[in-house]
């Protein structure tokens, strides 16, 4: 049995009258994609923000290696190690793509960064290297604002990349990219898992969700309904009927 | 050596004090057209006018312009800020300033080089106290801008009012930029005094407290220093009765200086000459009787000698009667004026 | 009594506010357009009113007069100065550098056509009498209470009824998007300008009635529109309108409590304290940070 | 001539560094302070106070000046780490008015309006340096020094973390800045440097009043800011000297009638700063066409 | 399937040699693309292909430098509002709403754009709520409080508001779960069957797409490669797709 890094227990968030989370408890095991799946609306964006701390929970409790993280504040816990993604990217619009970047790779709120030249050099080559492995090479010294859709996408999960953690949030990453772009994707952050980062990936492409997920926690309503490996999941036809409507059903 | 003299003049010419610069300057240019006209001195004077933006920053610039680029060997100034920041600017480049306009008691001691030609506002007060114990005057409320001006005329009413019988019976002080005294009329109303006194360097700001005060309702004697001269004051329908003091300036004098200046202003400028004006005008002649006396003993013009040659006379027949000069500021007749039927009129 | 009389000026004054931070928000509630110039709009509708009394013209032609100067104004710089900035994304910043310049020309071009002194139009209306036992009441309040009703009025009704007022949120929000909705955003913010500016005329004509306006009166409007935009919750037209009320009868009210040379800063102080304390202002949407 | 110009380039230096300091505030962390001007006062009262009270060294001065300033800009913070973007405006606003009163009314620590006169000339380790060669010097070092710091700074990591909570708060949160931090270092590493500008300013008259730091200077340091060009090293410098230099160079234009130089002067001034947003919006040294 | 003369009055939106781009770049040029009359058109390509840019052009709120635009048959020069005016309707990429409005108020600026009031407004509404049942559900919350699927759907009801002739939809599907997407497109193609309505689609998701299109087009780095019919395919969409 694989090692548990992150669980939350009996999280729940409301909006107003609205229970957008409600009791959710869910494991992300050490090198296990767990991709969240369910209808819009059903609260998924919303439990990464209460994991991060960009929202605060009504109830329940959110634990790194068994350690509660309730409460913290956002910059405390992504510098205990997870790491996010945003379904609006949130790029640093007017940085160059290597600023962007390496920004994500310095942690210390300070005047400057510990670990004197030999750190800012193998940051330096963190950077490079998660442009690379995204194919943002070339792009480096554009600004964020002038990249286009799909670059956007790459940049903001090379962010990601470079920081290191070895928990990754990721809030529809692959939405609207083409087939080609999606499979370089794929095949990135195969690799990651490959080198023992955890996943939990927000997604609606079935082809993605397939493609990479060992896990499937499935939502609606704020309630996780079912959470299996895919091949259970995407066969129990309750969820079908949710997700895929009848015609999908064979599918 | 026989000029061009240069002298500077530095008033706002911009912003919320430029009617003053405008007034000052006119009537810096009228002397020295006068002295023009009369062939008094031997070399030709050169007027540089430099804006002070009535700011200490502005001053500054200006100063520094007046006596670095241009060489200004004797220099126009008003308003007391700008007075403040350029004195030092002045010091060093060795420049005479003569100072007409702002009345501040802490300019007297600025520095040697700088003079006052106008009686500082102390000397006003000095002067009122005495005509308020005759009329019975008693209660006085203050309404006052904190600066050194008002803070002079405030403590100089504290102390002098009661040796007539007086007191101040309430004081406003108020920002120089404060346009809308409705509360502080509120209040007046309630205080009852016999009189209130207006103390602010800023001259719009005057005009509205007057008209504010009497469109609430106020029918008490207002009073107020020689900055009432100003036309935006002197003209205000609400500014009838106001009673001011000001430096003596007979307007109907037959002095011949005086009569000069009078006429000239007239048809110059087609409106009533103002003390401000006088004194400026004054400031320019000044400078002729100084620079005449240098050219005549064979000395150069600088701002040393122009000093030292101040300092030596010591009096001069200037428009309105005899000026002594010594501790940095003048001695000047003084009078009060009240306005009736839009006219100022000399009432002491 | 002092109470009564000091609520009373204060309602006047707060009056004024009201009608320039009315204006002052719904432009920059439409357009996010700083419009530092909205005092200039102040005082060109001041010295129209003005010269045209000057030149004899009847009062009612004087006022129609101000609010087509004021009016141009606003159309004027909307098309001329922040078009092109926003054309080529000018930042915030950019945009009030630019209307800090519009400002200052039109300032010193009021001072060289009209002198630099404070002028004023008589009337007796700003004469008060004794209403009851030591109250002071002049009749020009009574006329702005009622113009600035009937005035609020007019355009609330307009933004409601017309569903421009809409346009006006959905244009702070995205004028981009507006486009794709097949609106002009162009003429949207023409809109929100012209009536921002017309806001402004009542009160111009009001302030050179009772207190006299000069060149330089502009930066004061706009100072306290700012804080009344502010402390009324931004996008807020009725926020602005009561703030600005409320923040005049308070500068009045204060002076009960503190010496009068604070009574200006107190604006002030309310207006931080709003910040630290309640940033959506009083009936603006929460901020999003 | 040269005294003149001296005095002109003395002011423009300090104007710079005054400058270069709000931009790191609003073109780094995206501060956006109309309030600097009470902080360049706050930086020169205390330089001033000190030069009259105990000894007129620049140096220790200009220390006291930034440190009093960096220290007081703490209670800028505050709202900044609350609000952003034209509530912070509205923020700064308020401070600059509440300021500028309290300065009017601390007649003990600021002489009121009437101001602190007969600031000693400036002295460096016992050396008179208040020349006006001497003292445009030594401003152009506090420059060099400035620019120095603000430039390693902004290079840093520290700067890229500022500009990232410009461009994206949130964002930054998530890859572990501490943004209330971030914004309260750099406030103080702006307000600190601009107290030394202050305190140069003071030396500089002579003499301070409250008129010296009044809104239209925290207008005035901004439009520097933003017609030079935001978020560059460069910048501020063009905006300070293209500000302070335009209105010296007016005056030399004839045939005004002297009742009018000021009014057209103004009048061109202000028509310049609003063509120069229009034709050249992201300023001089910006970068042209960029969005 | 090229349009030959024959085709020509049926066409609803046509472009004829268009060229656009930005600045200094042109993202396509002369490029030809007819929508008829009651057909849903498939606009497919990779990511930067210009597919969006080409929507933009045609509803008016990107300029071109070269070629026509053809609205049944005449030439014009589109501008956002004259095509609003027409009946067009175009759901942009991304969140088409406006996040301070509600939902309710978000239709309503859709109704004012459309010149649609009083009881046309409502019968409007109470179609597009029976299209879109969910959207009662939100009716009254702020657009912006709502989940990215729920906005999406948000957009493209107030699409459907204006009884759009034609309708220009870009990338509906981002952020969209699959069933909801069906959902969608399902009621949009019912009420084109029914009374006649040109639809542009572009889309990522190709077999969803596909399903509901009546003819196909990719394009490439602002080509078009290649027109055809989603029969072509039988189903088997990854061809298609390889083709980019
Ligand atoms: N800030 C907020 N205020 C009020 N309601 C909110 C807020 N954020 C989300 N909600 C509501 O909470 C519910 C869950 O939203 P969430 O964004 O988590 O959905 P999601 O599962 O990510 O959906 P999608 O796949 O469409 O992105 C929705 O009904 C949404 O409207
Ligand atoms: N505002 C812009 N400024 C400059 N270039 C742009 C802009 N928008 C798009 N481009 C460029 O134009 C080209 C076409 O972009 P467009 O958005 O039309 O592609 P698309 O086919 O819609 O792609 P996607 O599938 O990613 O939405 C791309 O190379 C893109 O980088
Ligand atoms: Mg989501
Ligand atoms: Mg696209």
């Amino acid at each position: 049995m694989s090692n548990v890094l992150l669980s939350i227990r009996g999280l729940s968030k409301n909006f107003g009258g609205l229970a957008a989370v409600q009791s959710v408890d869910m494991d992300l095991q050490e090198g296990v994609v767990t991709a969240l799946a369910g209808p819009n609306g059903a609260g998924k964006t919303t439990i990464f923000n209460l994991m991060t701390g960009n929202l605060v929970a009504s109830a329940g409790d959110v634990l790194l290696h068994g350690k509660s993280i309730i409460g913290k504040k956002p910059y405390r816990i992504a510098q205990m190690g997870i790491a996010r993604s945003f379904q609006d990217l949130r790029l640093f619009t007017h940085m160059s793509v290597r600023d962007n970047v390496l920004v994500a790779l310095e942690p210390e709120s300070w005047f400057w960064q510990p670990g004197g030249k030999a750190a800012w050099h193998k940051r330096l080559e963190g950077v490079e290297k998660a442009l690379e492995r995204t194919g943002l090479s070339a792009m480096a010294d554009k600004r964020a604002v002038d990249l286009s859709y799909a670059e956007t996408k790459f940049l903001s999960l090379a962010r990601i990349l470079a920081t290191g953690s070895k928990i990754w949030l990721l809030d529809e990453p692959a939405s609207g990219l083409d087939l080609h772009s999606r499979n370089r994707f794929i095949n990135i952050l195969r690799e990651a898992t490959a080198e023992g980062v955890t996943i939990c990936l927000i997604e609606h492409n079935l082809d993605v969700m397939t493609q990479l997920a060992d896990r499937i926690a499935f939502l609606d309503q704020g309630k996780k309904l079912a959470e299996d490996v895919p091949d259970k999941v995407l066969r129990d036809p309750e969820l079908i009927a949710i997700y895929f409507g009848k015609s999908q059903s064979g599918n | 050596q026989s000029g061009p003299y240069v002298v500077g003049t530095l008033f706002p010419m911009s912003g919320a004090n430029a009617e003053a610069g405008g007034i000052y300057t006119n009537a810096v240019q009228l002397a020295f057209d006068h002295i023009k006209e009369d062939n008094l001195l031997k070399g030709n004077v050169e007027i540089k006018s430099a804006d002070s933006l009535g700011t200490p920053q502005g001053g500054a610039i200006g100063m520094s312009r007046l006596t670095s680029v241009d060489k200004a060997v004797y220099t126009l100034v008003g308003f007391t800020g700008v007075s403040k920041a350029a004195a030092p600017i002045g010091q060093r480049a060795k420049t005479m300033m003569i100072n007409g306009g702002a009345v501040g008691p802490d300019l007297a001691s600025l520095s040697p080089y700088f003079w006052n030609i106008i009686p500082l506002a102390n000397q006003e007060v000095k002067f009122l106290i005495p005509w308020l114990g005759e009329q019975n005057i008693k209660k006085i409320s203050v309404i006052y801008v904190d600066d050194a001006l008002g803070q002079g005329i405030f403590q100089e009413l504290k102390t002098g009012l009661p040796t007539n019988g007086g007191s101040v019976t309430s004081a406003y002080s108020v920002p120089p930029d404060l346009q809308q005294f409705s509360s502080i009329i509120a209040r007046l109303r309630n205080d009852q005094p016999d009189a209130i006194y207006i103390a602010s360097p800023n001259i719009s700001q005057i005009g509205h407290i007057i008209k504010q005060v009497r469109d609430g309702g106020i029918k008490q004697q207002l009073l107020t220093y020689g900055a009432a001269n100003f036309p935006s004051i002197s003209k205000l329908p609400e500014s009838e009765g106001l009673i001011f003091t000001s430096q003596g300036a007979d307007w109907k004098s037959d002095q011949p200086i005086m009569k000069r200046f009078v006429d000239s202003w007239r048809e110059k400028f087609k409106t009533e000459p103002t003390t401000y004006g006088l004194n400026y005008y004054n400031g320019g002649l000044l400078f002729g009787y100084l620079a005449k006396g240098l050219e005549d003993a064979g000395k150069p013009v600088t701002g040393d000698t122009l000093v030292e040659e101040l300092k030596r006379v010591g009096k001069f027949e200037l428009a309105g009667g005899e000026a002594t000069f010594h501790d940095g500021t003048v001695t000047a007749a003084m009078q009060i004026n009240k306005i009736i039927n839009g006219i100022t009129e000399k009432i002491k | 009594m002092l109470f009564l009389q000091l609520l009373a000026s204060g309602i006047q004054t707060g009056i004024l506010y009201a009608l320039t931070a009315a204006g002052f928000a719904l432009i920059f509630g439409a357009t996010k357009i700083f419009h530092v110039a909205h005092g200039a709009t102040f005082v060109i509708a001041g010295y129209a009113f003005y010269e045209c009394i000057q030149l004899g013209m009847w009062w009612p032609w004087a006022t129609l007069v101000s609010f087509v100067m004021a009016i141009l104004a606003g159309i004027l710089m909307a098309v001329f100065i922040y078009r092109p900035i926003q054309r080529s994304e000018g930042s915030f910043f950019t945009v009030f550098v630019a209307a800090f310049g519009v400002s200052i020309a039109v300032q010193s071009l009021i001072q060289y056509f009209f002198g630099r002194g404070s002028v004023t139009v008589s009337s007796s209306l700003t004469m008060a009498s004794e209403v009851i036992e030591g109250l002071y009441l002049a009749p020009i309040l009574a006329v702005a209470i009622g113009v600035s009703i009937v005035l609020f009025s007019l355009v609330v009704l307009f933004l409601e009824k017309k569903n421009a007022g809409l346009g006006l949120r959905a244009l702070s929000e995205n004028p981009g998007l507006l486009e794709a909705f097949g609106l002009n955003a162009k003429n949207l913010t023409v809109l929100a300008f012209v009536i921002g500016s017309a806001l402004v005329v009542p009160a111009a004509i009001l302030t050179s009635i009772s207190i006299g306006i000069q060149p330089s009166s502009g930066s004061k409007v706009m100072l306290i529109s700012l804080a009344a935009t502010i402390v009324g919750g931004i996008g807020s037209l009725k926020g602005a309108a009561l703030a600005g009320l409320l923040l005049g009868i308070i500068e009045n009210l204060v002076i009960t409590v503190v010496d009068t040379q604070w009574s200006e800063a107190v604006s002030f102080f309310i207006l931080f304290a709003f910040i630290m304390f309640r940033p959506s202002g009083m009936f603006g949407a929460p901020v999003k940070r | 001539m040269i005294n003149y110009i001296l005095n002109l380039l003395t002011l423009a230096t300090i104007y710079s560094i005054a400058a270069a300091s709000l931009n790191v505030l609003v073109g780094y962390a995206g501060i956006f302070s109309i309030a600097h001007a009470i902080f360049f006062g706050l930086g020169a009262y205390a330089g001033a106070q000190f030069a009259l009270l105990i000894v007129p060294d620049v140096l220790l001065a200009s220390l006291i000046g930034a440190v009093v300033s960096g220290a007081l800009s703490l209670l800028l913070a505050l709202p900044a780490l609350r609000v952003r973007g034209e509530y912070f405006v509205a923020a700064g606003l308020g401070l600059q008015m509440v300021g500028i009163t309290i300065f009017s009314e601390a007649h003990s620590l600021t002489g009121g309006h009437g101001g602190l006169v007969g600031i000693p000339p400036a002295t460096l380790f016992g050396f008179d340096v208040s020349s006006p060669g001497a003292f445009l010097t030594v401003c152009l070092v506090a420059l060099l020094i400035s620019l120095a710091v603000i430039r390693t700074l902004m290079r840093s990591s520290f700067g890229r973390a500022l500009m990232s909570i410009r461009d994206n708060e949130s964002a930054a949160e998530s890859f572990g800045k501490n943004v209330p931090l971030l914004k309260t270092l750099a406030m103080v590493v702006g307000c600190a440097i601009v107290g030394v500008a202050g305190t140069l300013f003071a030396f500089n008259l002579a003499f301070i009043n409250v008129e010296s730091f009044t809104l239209e200077q925290s207008i005035l340091m901004l439009a520097m800011v933003v017609i030079g060009g935001v978020g560059t090293l460069s910048g501020p410098l063009i905006g300070a000297v293209f500000l302070l230099i335009l209105p010296a160079i007016l005056t030399f234009i004839p045939f005004i009638p002297p009742t009018e130089i000021g009014t057209v002067q103004q009048f061109i001034y202000g028509s310049l700063m609003a063509l120069l947003m229009i034709f050249k919006p992201s300023g001089i040294a910006g970068k042209t066409g960029g969005k | 399937m090229a349009a030959n003369a024959a085709d020509r009055p049926e066409s609803a939106l046509e472009a004829q040699n268009l060229s656009a781009g930005y600045d200094d770049h042109n993202v396509f040029e002369n490029i030809n693309l007819d929508l008829k009359k009651n057909e849903i058109l498939c606009l497919i390509g990779h990511n930067g292909a210009g597919k969006s840019t080409l929507l933009k052009v045609l509803f008016g709120l990107q300029p071109y430098s070269a070629g026509n635009v053809l609205l049944n048959g005449q030439k014009i020069v589109p501008s956002p509002s004259d095509m609003a005016g027409h009946g067009i309707s175009y759901v942009p990429e991304g969140r088409g709403v406006f996040p301070g409005l509600t939902v309710k108020e978000n239709f309503a600026l859709a109704l004012w754009s459309a010149k649609m009031t009083g009881t046309v407004a409502d019968e409007r509404i109470e179609e597009v709520l029976g299209i879109l049942p969910k959207l009662k559900d939100f009716w009254t919350r702020r657009a912006g409080q709502l989940s990215g699927g729920q906005q999406q759907m948000v957009s493209i009801g107030r699409a459907m508001l204006c009884k759009p002739s034609i309708l220009l939809l870009d990338e509906p599907s981002i952020g969209l779960a699959p069933k909801l997407f069906q959902d969608l497109l399902e009621p949009i193609r019912a009420v084109q069957k029914q009374r006649g309505m040109s639809i542009l689609l572009v889309e990522q998701q190709v077999g969803e797409a596909l399903n509901v299109s009546d003819r196909v087009v990719v394009m490439k780095s602002g080509e078009i490669i290649y027109r055809g019919v989603p029969a072509d395919f039988e189903g088997d969409h990854t061809k298609l797709m390889e083709m980019f």
